[in-house]
């Protein structure tokens, strides 16, 4: 499988270098690649949130700064850079500290595995899927040691609702995906993508659904954004953050939410897959991905948000029987018809349907029931 | 259209149950002496059916204050204004009627912030928008 | 160390809610006992926008207080307004004309209109759909407020009505673009119950909560959308009419549980009452003087008096007192928001935090009123 | 019921998100203001007025200040007449109470300043000033007038 940096650089430097040095130094330059196109995806991310949500609203979003606003993050992260540093007495300095930097890495390193292109990653790991759910769960205990350390009562409510709402949401997010590893028959990212010429969305559109939810509140982005509810909390964890701290953990919840964005892309949208020369797999990938962001975010400007209580009981009352459900139907038809004929789409399409009526007349959102103190 | 009750009526009726609790009766408005208030509130609840404590509130008349209770039936769409006076400016007291009606509660506290008046048998007596320890209180007439 | 005590001791977190809070509306202050989520005991603390507005009445002219009227219920200055000019009107027999009170209806119709949109909207802004709906809300009451722009030159602080009257009569242009916005706002209406009504989330979040019974209400003095959420059809229009409101065709719409959400629905159903009681207003629209000629210094004769209002938190009651002076010997307020937070407590306790601040929001409480 | 009502929502968020949007762009954009807006900068006319103080006696905030000066020919006449806008009202009040319609409301609402005297006018020192009078309590202002809403003129917007 040809990597990314299996071109004429590397092997000029393979030339009159060790071949491990070599190796090293292609390895940080992609890095450096990585993380700063992140870091200037989060800018992009950052305006069309604000723009689009202010079309929702019925409003213009930031346009003052540049032509069309478009200036407008560079002059937010001026301004954040040049904040002053104000951190609680009484918090707890460095964890305090370190927290930004966990809640970052979390949603960074997950895109060392992410396939861009067909040879477009950093490395293709034989259990990639599996490494992404390991390392996306490192932002919540970021998300939790700024709650913890912060010494504010809110904080700690949006911290202990974050690890909550992981330990549920990560159940069924692995499960749903069981299903495309089913079909795919491998755990690494590159192999799945390459593995069916149809996006798995038609074969798999009820692990998709599921897998949209769940990751989008283990995330938490609304409707599922109670660690930092606006309303009830303030702003959660972040309530004591300013400055460049603040910006790191929004840069790590962009981030986080576009890696969602991303595996949604590669798992059940074909990855780069798409009509035009091989280079455009680029393009291809990052329209998908920013359309998947664009659902979350159309969600986010339209619906309320659940009670603690319903989150728990949809993630394991809602999604996670279906998730199994789901499981065991994809495994009952890769025994007998291996290849997924294209007759099973309808077929698919049809049961996720019905199965989700089904299950949300025998489930509803638990109405509202007083504790008797 | 809501009716006033004629005051004179409700303050037989008073007397023949409670002889003695009716200072006067103008009008749709019943006077009553201040230890009275309760049981008279309680009587008109119960028999007349003013379920409704629509405004309650004091006024400084400097000789005396004068806690008027606007009261509203719901069921008979009656009205009856009922008041009592309380002389002196210290340790001015009153039974509280939040027992009987709930929303007289922050009423009560209101007046009881504003005025220095004390509602007994109130299960909250704080004041409700000024601090504990504000010198004096505001909407007497020699606060100035 | 054999006698420890294996059960966990927990004491209840107090979390102050407010006075800074996204969702205070205003200044409210919630001191909250938390166990866990759960709360376990609410004492709502007031006062952090008392202005004395009853103790400022007592210094100014009756006319001057119209002014501070206004800076009650800012979300619905007109309805004070209103309250205020009667019971000066009552006390000093002051008529009324005829085009002044079907002027005066139009207002405070326009401003339960302008103050239930707002409701909703911060309603669903508690319920998390952060700004979204507020922004439609405001695009209509921006709408409204044109029209009392127009009308009395003010957008917030309108200062509209005087004892005797309104101030200046209506402008040549304000009855056809008030009757093009009453074309308007039904669409937009169902555009709010198809994007709230059957949203499953709002339903699971504000239904069977904070329930109010019928009986419950009524011995808290609710008033208001609070009570007829509950089901008590009480309306002052209708109970106790005034004003115009005699002349007009309309209904009292009411909840059947007593939830937050049946107290949504109400107000919804109020602006389509007053959308009716505009048209027929606007129909039978009589000419004339629009106020009657008073002395500029009002100088009541001795007594008191009290007029109330159906406003558009509920019944709002102003009660003053006359010495034959140039001023308000007392000016007294029956602030619906204040009294409807009565039952705040018995409705938050056993909740969760979350779904306090539905509650609270279900009220619908303007601090300006509440402390004053 | 099974998601139908949060597909409703959204689709109504994207309804409106089609819309063109209603906010304005303050700065460069202004909204057309009524003719009866009340407002910054009064106008006051010095013939009209007699120095009766009524408009003061009338202020519930009491900012109006006169000073005035009698005449040999038996008239009053303004030396000062200041009024502290920073502590405004906008209620009107004293325009309502003046006999002699010797004070109008301003149609202007940009009433920023950077300091805090900056706020006071006095205008008997700016008698050659153009005003912009409000039309409200002075219904004589609206006669013959067309439109009721004044469009102020709009620079162009960057969107």
């Amino acid at each position: 499988m040809p990597r990314v940096w299996d071109n004429f650089v590397y092997n000029w430097l393979a030339g009159f270098l060790q071949d491990w040095v070599a190796f090293l130094i292609m390895g940080i330059v992609v890095m450096a690649i990585i993380l700063n196109f992140l870091a200037l995806l989060v800018m992009v991310l950052q305006y069309m949130d604000r723009r689009l949500i202010a079309r929702f609203q019925v409003r213009f979003g930031p346009n003052r700064v540049g032509p069309s606003g478009l200036l407008q993050p560079i002059a937010d992260t001026i301004k954040l850079l040049t904040k002053e540093d104000l951190r609680p007495r009484l918090a707890d300095p460095l964890v305090f500290t370190l927290a930004p930097l966990v809640v970052f890495l979390g949603g960074t390193l997950a895109f060392a595995v992410i396939p861009f292109n067909r040879s477009g990653f950093l490395a293709d790991l034989n259990v990639g899927i599996l490494y992404i759910f390991a390392i996306t769960s490192l932002g919540a205990v970021g998300i939790f040691m700024a709650g913890w350390s912060s010494n504010n009562k809110y904080s700690l409510f949006g911290a202990m609702r974050a690890v909550a709402q992981l330990v549920a949401y990560e159940v069924p997010v692995v499960v749903s995906i069981l299903g495309v590893v089913l079909i795919t028959e491998s755990l690494s990212l590159v192999d799945i993508v390459e593995k069916r010429d149809i996006p798995l969305i038609l074969l798999q559109p009820l692990g998709f659904l599921i897998y949209l939810a769940a990751a989008t509140a283990e995330v938490g982005r609304p409707p599922f954004d109670l660690l930092e509810a606006e309303s009830e909390l303030i702003a959660g964890y972040h309530t004591e953050y300013n400055g460049m701290r603040w910006a790191l953990l929004q840069l790590g919840e962009y981030v986080a939410t576009f890696a969602v964005a991303a595996v949604v892309t590669t798992l059940f949208l074909g990855g780069w897959k798409g009509p035009g020369p091989a280079v455009l797999g680029y393009v291809w990938f990052m329209l998908k991905a920013l359309f998947v962001y664009l659902l979350i975010l159309w969600v986010r400007a339209s619906l309320p948000r659940v009670r603690i209580d319903q989150l728990m009981g949809f993630a394991w009352k809602f999604l996670l029987p279906l998730a199994l459900l789901n499981v065991f139907i994809t495994a009952a038809e890769a025994l007998m018809w291996p290849d997924f004929p294209w007759l099973l789409v309808p077929v698919n399409i049809a049961i996720a349907l019905g199965l989700v009526v089904l299950w949300s007349s025998l489930f509803q959102l638990r109405a509202y029931r007083k504790v008797e103190a | 259209m809501t009716t006033a009750v004629v005051a004179s009526d409700v303050a037989q009726q008073v007397n023949t149950v409670m002889p003695g609790r009716v200072l006067e009766a103008t009008g749709s408005t019943l006077v009553v002496r201040p230890v009275a208030v309760f049981e008279v509130a309680r009587w008109l609840k119960a028999n007349l059916g003013f379920d409704f404590l629509e405004c309650l509130t004091a006024v400084d008349y400097l000789q005396h204050f004068e806690v008027v209770y606007y009261l509203l039936s719901l069921s008979s769409n009656q009205s009856l204004v009922l008041k009592t006076r309380l002389q002196g400016r210290e340790g001015l007291q009153v039974p509280s009627v939040t027992p009987l009606w709930q929303g007289a509660d922050f009423q009560e506290r209101e007046a009881y912030d504003l005025f220095g008046i004390q509602f007994d048998g109130h299960p909250f007596m704080k004041r409700l928008f000024l601090w504990e320890g504000f010198p004096g209180y505001p909407l007497r007439k020699d606060f100035l | 160390m054999s006698q420890q005590q294996n059960e966990l001791v927990t004491e209840p977190v107090i979390l102050n809610m407010g006075p800074h809070h996204p969702s205070t509306h205003g200044v409210f202050r919630m001191r909250v006992a938390l166990d866990g989520e759960t709360i376990v005991d609410m004492e709502p603390v007031l006062g952090y926008l008392h202005r004395g507005i009853e103790k400022l009445a007592e210094a100014k002219t009756y006319v001057q207080v119209v002014t501070l009227t206004d800076r009650q219920d800012y979300v619905a200055a007109m309805t004070n307004n209103m309250a205020y000019v009667m019971a000066v009107e009552k006390l000093s027999g002051i008529k009324v004309p005829e085009r002044a009170e079907y002027i005066r209806v139009i207002m405070a119709e326009l401003m339960r209109i302008a103050s239930h949109l707002m409701a909703i909207g911060f309603f669903l802004n508690d319920l998390g759909v952060f700004q979204t709906v507020i922004v439609y809300c405001f695009r209509e009451r921006e709408k409204v407020l044109d029209l009392f722009e127009m009308a009395s030159g003010q957008r917030i602080n309108f200062s509209y009505m005087r004892p005797g009257g309104v101030i200046q009569d209506l402008p040549p242009q304000f009855i056809p673009q008030l009757k093009q916005l009453l074309a308007e706002l039904p669409g937009y209406f169902d555009e709010y119950e198809q994007l709230i009504n059957e949203n499953e989330i709002v339903l699971a979040r504000t239904k069977e909560l904070g329930v109010l019974p019928a009986d419950k209400a009524i011995n808290a003095s609710a008033s208001g959308p609070v009570l007829r959420g509950s089901g008590v059809a009480f309306d002052l229009r209708k109970a106790d009419p005034y004003s115009a409101y005699p002349r007009f065709q309309f209904d009292i719409p009411t909840g059947t549980r007593g939830d937050a959400y049946d107290r949504y629905l109400v107000r919804v159903a109020e602006m389509r009452q007053s959308l009716r009681i505009l048209q027929q207003a606007v129909e039978q629209m009589p000419t004339g003087p629009h106020r009657t000629r008073t002395p500029w210094l009002i100088r009541p004769p001795a007594g008191d008096a009290y007029a109330h209002i159906e406003s558009p938190k509920g019944v709002l009651g102003v009660y003053l007192v006359s010495d034959t002076g140039i001023s308000p010997y007392r000016y007294k307020v029956r602030p619906p928001s204040l009294i409807n937070l009565t039952t705040l407590r018995d409705l938050v306790v056993g909740c969760k935090l979350a779904d306090c601040i539905v509650i609270f929001g279900s009220i619908d409480v303007n601090m300006g009123e509440v402390d004053r | 019921m099974y998601g139908t009502g949060i597909l409703k929502a959204l689709a109504v968020t994207f309804k409106n998100a089609l819309r063109p949007p209603f906010t304005v762009q303050y700065p460069d954009e202004k909204v057309a203001i009524s003719l009866r807006f009340r407002g910054y900068n009064f106008a006051w006319y010095r013939e009209k007025c007699t120095v009766c103080c009524t408009c003061a006696k009338a202020c519930p905030v009491g900012i109006i200040y006169i000073v005035g000066r009698l005449q040999p020919n038996n008239a009053y006449y303004a030396e000062r007449f200041e009024i502290d806008t920073g502590r405004c009202l906008f209620c009107g009040l004293c325009v309502e109470s003046c006999p002699f319609e010797a004070i109008y409301m301003g149609r202007e609402f940009e009433q920023a300043k950077y300091a805090r005297r900056e706020e006071f006018i006095d205008w008997a020192k700016k008698d050659g000033d153009p005003r912009v009078p409000s039309s409200w309590f002075r219904p004589c202002e609206e006669a013959g007038v067309e439109t009721h809403y004044l469009q102020p003129e709009q620079r162009k917007v960057n969107l």
